[in-house]
């Protein structure tokens, strides 16, 4: 539902898409639990880079459905965001600084 | 006298010399220079702002425009000045370079030297945020040029933890209300944003009566939108001004903030929040959807001005530190200047601008003997200050006398802006309004006399430390200010015209 | 009621999100996590703007590439507004954490409530 | 966290990806989604995942502090040059029609790309000043708090 209210007059006959977003958008949703009920930080810290990987991926194919190529260097550039951003977290997990 | 090239860049150059210059500073790093930059940059402001108000005041229709990368109106950002901009203009530059004048030895005693700088640095970026605010025509900039003047004054405040570690504690206090206020209005300016479709002030206000009169049949209704976004701008805005339930953040800030930061921020801060209710009231939402429309916000702002007058003088009475008692007595002072604006004409409006101005000066000069004693003395418990007068004749007569401006004695600048008020207030009809403003001017000679009771009658405690007069830096902006204060008091021919011209272009009167 | 509630819902996101920072502001004693509650505020603010700019069956803001002259844009304005309000967002969430840091250094604690005590005995 | 040779091995390929990949974003900025801003941020990255591999320390020995300092403000006195160089030629302040008087249309890409490069300097500047900040006065190396994975210890459970 809100696939279609983000891309309403786009093609929506690309149906095997729309079903791949609406998969992945449950993923994150199956993520987002471990994340919350996490017992340990690092099922957290996981479940936060998996979720970062499936944005990617969503955004790769949100630019694939609404015909709009740009929308690759996003998901580029917020893979290049959550890879540091997850190795920045265990690190600082692990031995309580950044540097 | 200045070539006409130069004389058309004034409005950028007021912004832009304190932010270059700034960084220059910041740049430059551990020389000492900072003061050095700091003072001239203060200094050009000034001249420029002086040169921009008669300039405003002498074109026929009471406006200069400048147009930022020559982008036509609506779609870029527009320096717009009128009176009551001009005016404002002049009282914060006219203080920042008196203040910076006084800061020099004042700051050095309380900041570490490898942070002058530094400190330098962030008073500048104050400055333009401040100058900013009053200059710009563009409702968003506003936002910008509002946060980088509030980051920087709370890096300001928090620099006093030299002297008190409480300096931190008011410091993160005000950030965050103050954000919580900025925020606020940056939600107010996006829902006017989006019934307007446009940030330009004067544009915004023309398609705002545009709205209104579609909307209006019989009896004009006022979209909710509309009201929503200006609640949102004026509980904003009141956090920024300290208006009465709000005040919370000011009295510490103001106490434990270094010296020269408590004049700065006393005298232009609040004074620059007033006038953004001003234009947001006045100018672009107007005063038929704010004061007449489903709310009447001027009650609202009638009764918190009425509570901040008694309350904060009542508050201020009751204070051990004198520079606390300045602070509560600065609450109610923004009471007064509040009334003013929603008294709705013109004797209410002309007492606002005018008070906006006499109050800086009075406040400004009063914050900086106060910075004086803190200067000889390390600190302004009242106990301290017993039979000071005598050892500080200059500072303290100076401090007198703008007490007395703070009651509203004939002779001194604060009689003219009561006079106004009072007259304003007869005028709307609302007569327990006088009243109030007749009761706190009674309550501030409670509070100014028990300070000067202690300074001339008290006796000096034994073995206490021998003090002299301040070095002549800080001395002389003191009493340029008070001097001005009472100048402005005697003859207030140009303050009461620029500010009944303020006041009649934002009334829509023709002058 | 669910027509009411599905036509606005950009407002119950915003109004949802401001509310949650700003529980974290008024409830949470330790500074930080007022500093974060301030973050999670003003990031509802944003998300308004955001989507007060989207236009009905208009595309990403961004060139698109060919010949064609039909396209629908979203208004790009409120991005370019966001983007300079994030810049702000940061720069005070650095002053607040510089602060705070401070505290720490001259306090020894960050909870509101212990700052307090050590207020009043200091008077 | 240099003797985890995965991570080692991953930066010394990513990195010089990472970098160009700003540079990508810098230039290519009016034409895709971009610019300066995100063009300072993505170079930033790059060096912060250095900096967090191989230390802090070693981040500063080949961007020192002076470096970052001076980029800094020179992004902004760019910024700001293009517009008195506007105002200096008798146009308003960023008027960038004053780079190219003969065809004012056709200066405007100009002003906007040397505005951008001003922005992306400062932006990355100041990004790996936040990051020295932060590690600043952290010891060089020393030993990692938890070394046990298979069995958390309190502090890695989740607080109440």
């Amino acid at each position: 539902m809100i696939l279609a209210q983000l891309l309403p007059d786009t093609a929506v006959t690309d149906l095997p898409t729309l079903i791949a977003g609406v998969i992945l958008l449950f993923a994150i949703l199956l993520v987002l639990v471990r994340a919350f009920i996490g017992p340990t930080v690092y099922d957290r810290i996981l479940a936060m880079n998996t979720m970062g990987t499936k944005t990617v991926i969503f955004v790769a194919l949100l630019g694939f459905i609404t015909r709009r190529p740009e929308f690759l260097d996003i998901a580029l550039l917020y893979a290049i965001l959550n890879f540091l951003g997850t190795i920045a977290i265990l690190k600082y997990v692990k031995h309580r600084r950044l540097g | 006298m200045i070539p006409d090239q130069l004389q058309h860049q004034i409005p950028a150059l007021i912004v832009l010399t304190p932010l270059v210059l700034g960084l220059i500073t910041a740049l430059i790093g551990r020389r000492g220079l900072g003061w050095w930059i700091a003072m001239l940059a203060s200094l050009l402001v000034f001249a420029g702002s002086i040169q921009l108000l008669i300039d405003v005041m002498h074109s026929g229709t009471y406006t200069v425009s400048y147009l930022m990368g020559n982008w036509p109106v609506p779609y870029g950002i527009e320096y717009r000045i009128d009176p009551l901009n001009g005016g404002v203009l002049c009282t914060v530059a006219l203080i920042s370079a008196a203040v910076t004048l006084f800061a020099r030895r004042s700051v050095a005693s309380e900041v570490s030297r490898d942070r002058l700088h530094f400190f330098y640095a962030v008073w500048l970026f104050c400055q333009t945020g401040l100058l900013g605010i009053t200059i710009t025509g563009d409702a968003f900039n506003l936002y910008v040029l509002l946060e980088i003047s509030s980051l920087a004054t709370y890096t300001l405040v928090a620099m006093g933890k030299g002297r008190d570690r409480r300096a931190l504690t008011a410091a993160i206090n005000y950030l965050v209300l103050g954000t919580i206020g900025a925020s606020f209005i940056l939600l107010g300016i996006g829902f006017l944003y989006m019934v307007t479709g446009t940030l330009n002030m004067m544009d915004m206000a023309e398609r705002l009566d545009a709205i209104y009169i579609t909307w209006g049949t019989a009896e004009p209704q006022y979209q909710k939108t509309v009201l929503t976004g200006f609640a949102f701008l004026f509980v904003g805005v009141s956090l920024k001004l300290a208006l009465f339930p709000l005040h919370t953040w000011l009295p510490n800030a103001y106490t434990y903030a270094p010296a020269a930061v408590s004049a700065l921020l006393a005298a232009t801060a609040t004074k620059v929040g007033a006038y953004i209710s001003i234009r947001f009231i006045y100018t672009i939402v107007g005063t038929d959807a704010a004061f007449r429309g489903a709310i009447p916000t001027h009650v609202f702002i009638m009764v918190s001005a009425g509570m901040a007058i008694l309350l904060g003088s009542y508050l201020a009475i009751k204070q051990d530190n004198v520079k606390k008692i300045l602070a509560y007595s600065s609450i109610a002072q923004i009471g007064y200047i509040a009334l003013g604006f929603a008294l709705d004409n013109k004797n209410g409006l002309t007492a606002a601008v005018i008070h906006i101005f006499n109050h800086a000066l009075t406040k400004g000069g009063m914050f900086m003997a106060l910075g004086v004693v803190a200067y000889r003395l390390g600190n302004t418990r009242l106990q301290d200050l017993r039979g000071l007068g005598r050892k500080l004749p200059v500072s303290m007569g100076a401090f007198t006398a703008g007490g007395l401006g703070l009651i509203g004695v004939p002779l001194t600048a604060g009689f003219v802006s009561k006079w106004y008020l009072v007259t304003g207030a007869i005028e709307a009809g609302r007569y327990e309004m006088a009243a109030i403003v007749l009761v706190g001017s009674l309550l501030a000679v409670v509070y100014v006399w028990r300070v000067v009771e202690t300074i001339y009658f008290g006796k000096r405690d034994e073995g206490a430390p021998n003090v002299q007069e301040a070095p002549i830096t800080m001395l002389v902006p003191m009493l340029l200010l008070i001097g001005a204060s009472i100048y402005f008091g005697v003859d207030a021919n140009t303050t009461s015209w620029i500010a009944e011209a303020a006041a009649e272009t934002l009334l829509g009167v023709q002058p | 009621m669910l027509d009411f509630l599905h036509d606005h819902y950009n407002y119950w996101v915003t109004i949802i999100i401001m509310m949650i920072g700003f529980y974290a502001v008024v409830a949470k004693s330790n500074l930080v996590k007022k500093a974060i509650g301030l973050g999670i505020f003003q990031t509802g603010i944003f998300l308004f703007y955001i989507s007060i700019g989207k236009v009905d069956g208009g595309t990403a803001p961004v060139k698109v590439m060919g010949e064609q002259t039909d396209v629908v844009y979203s208004n790009p304005l409120p991005h370019a507004l966001i983007l300079t309000a994030i810049v702000v967002s940061v720069s005070t969430l650095a002053v607040a954490l510089a602060i705070i840091v401070n505290i720490r250094e001259k306090f020894g604690s960050i909870d509101e409530h212990d700052l307090n005590h050590l207020e009043a005995e200091q008077e | 966290m240099k003797d985890l040779v995965v991570l080692r091995v991953v930066a010394r390929w990513n990195i010089p990806f990472m970098v160009v990949f700003g540079l990508y974003v810098q230039t290519h900025g009016e034409l895709g989604p971009g610019g300066g801003f995100q063009a300072g941020v993505i170079i930033a990255a790059g060096f912060l995942l250095y900096g967090m591999i191989f230390g802090a320390q070693e981040l500063r020995r080949i961007i020192p502090r002076w470096v970052t300092d001076i980029a800094a403000a020179c992004g902004v006195l760019i910024y700001a040059g293009v517009g008195f160089w506007a105002m200096g030629n008798g146009y308003e302040f960023l008027d960038h029609a004053a780079l190219n008087p003969a065809n004012p249309g056709g200066a405007e890409p100009w002003g906007m790309t040397l505005v951008e490069y001003g922005v992306g300097l400062t932006v990355a500047a100041v990004m790996i000043t936040i990051f020295n900040e932060i590690t600043e006065g952290t010891a060089p190396e020393d030993e990692p708090v938890n070394k046990d994975y298979d069995n958390p210890t309190e502090m890695d459970l989740p607080r109440r």
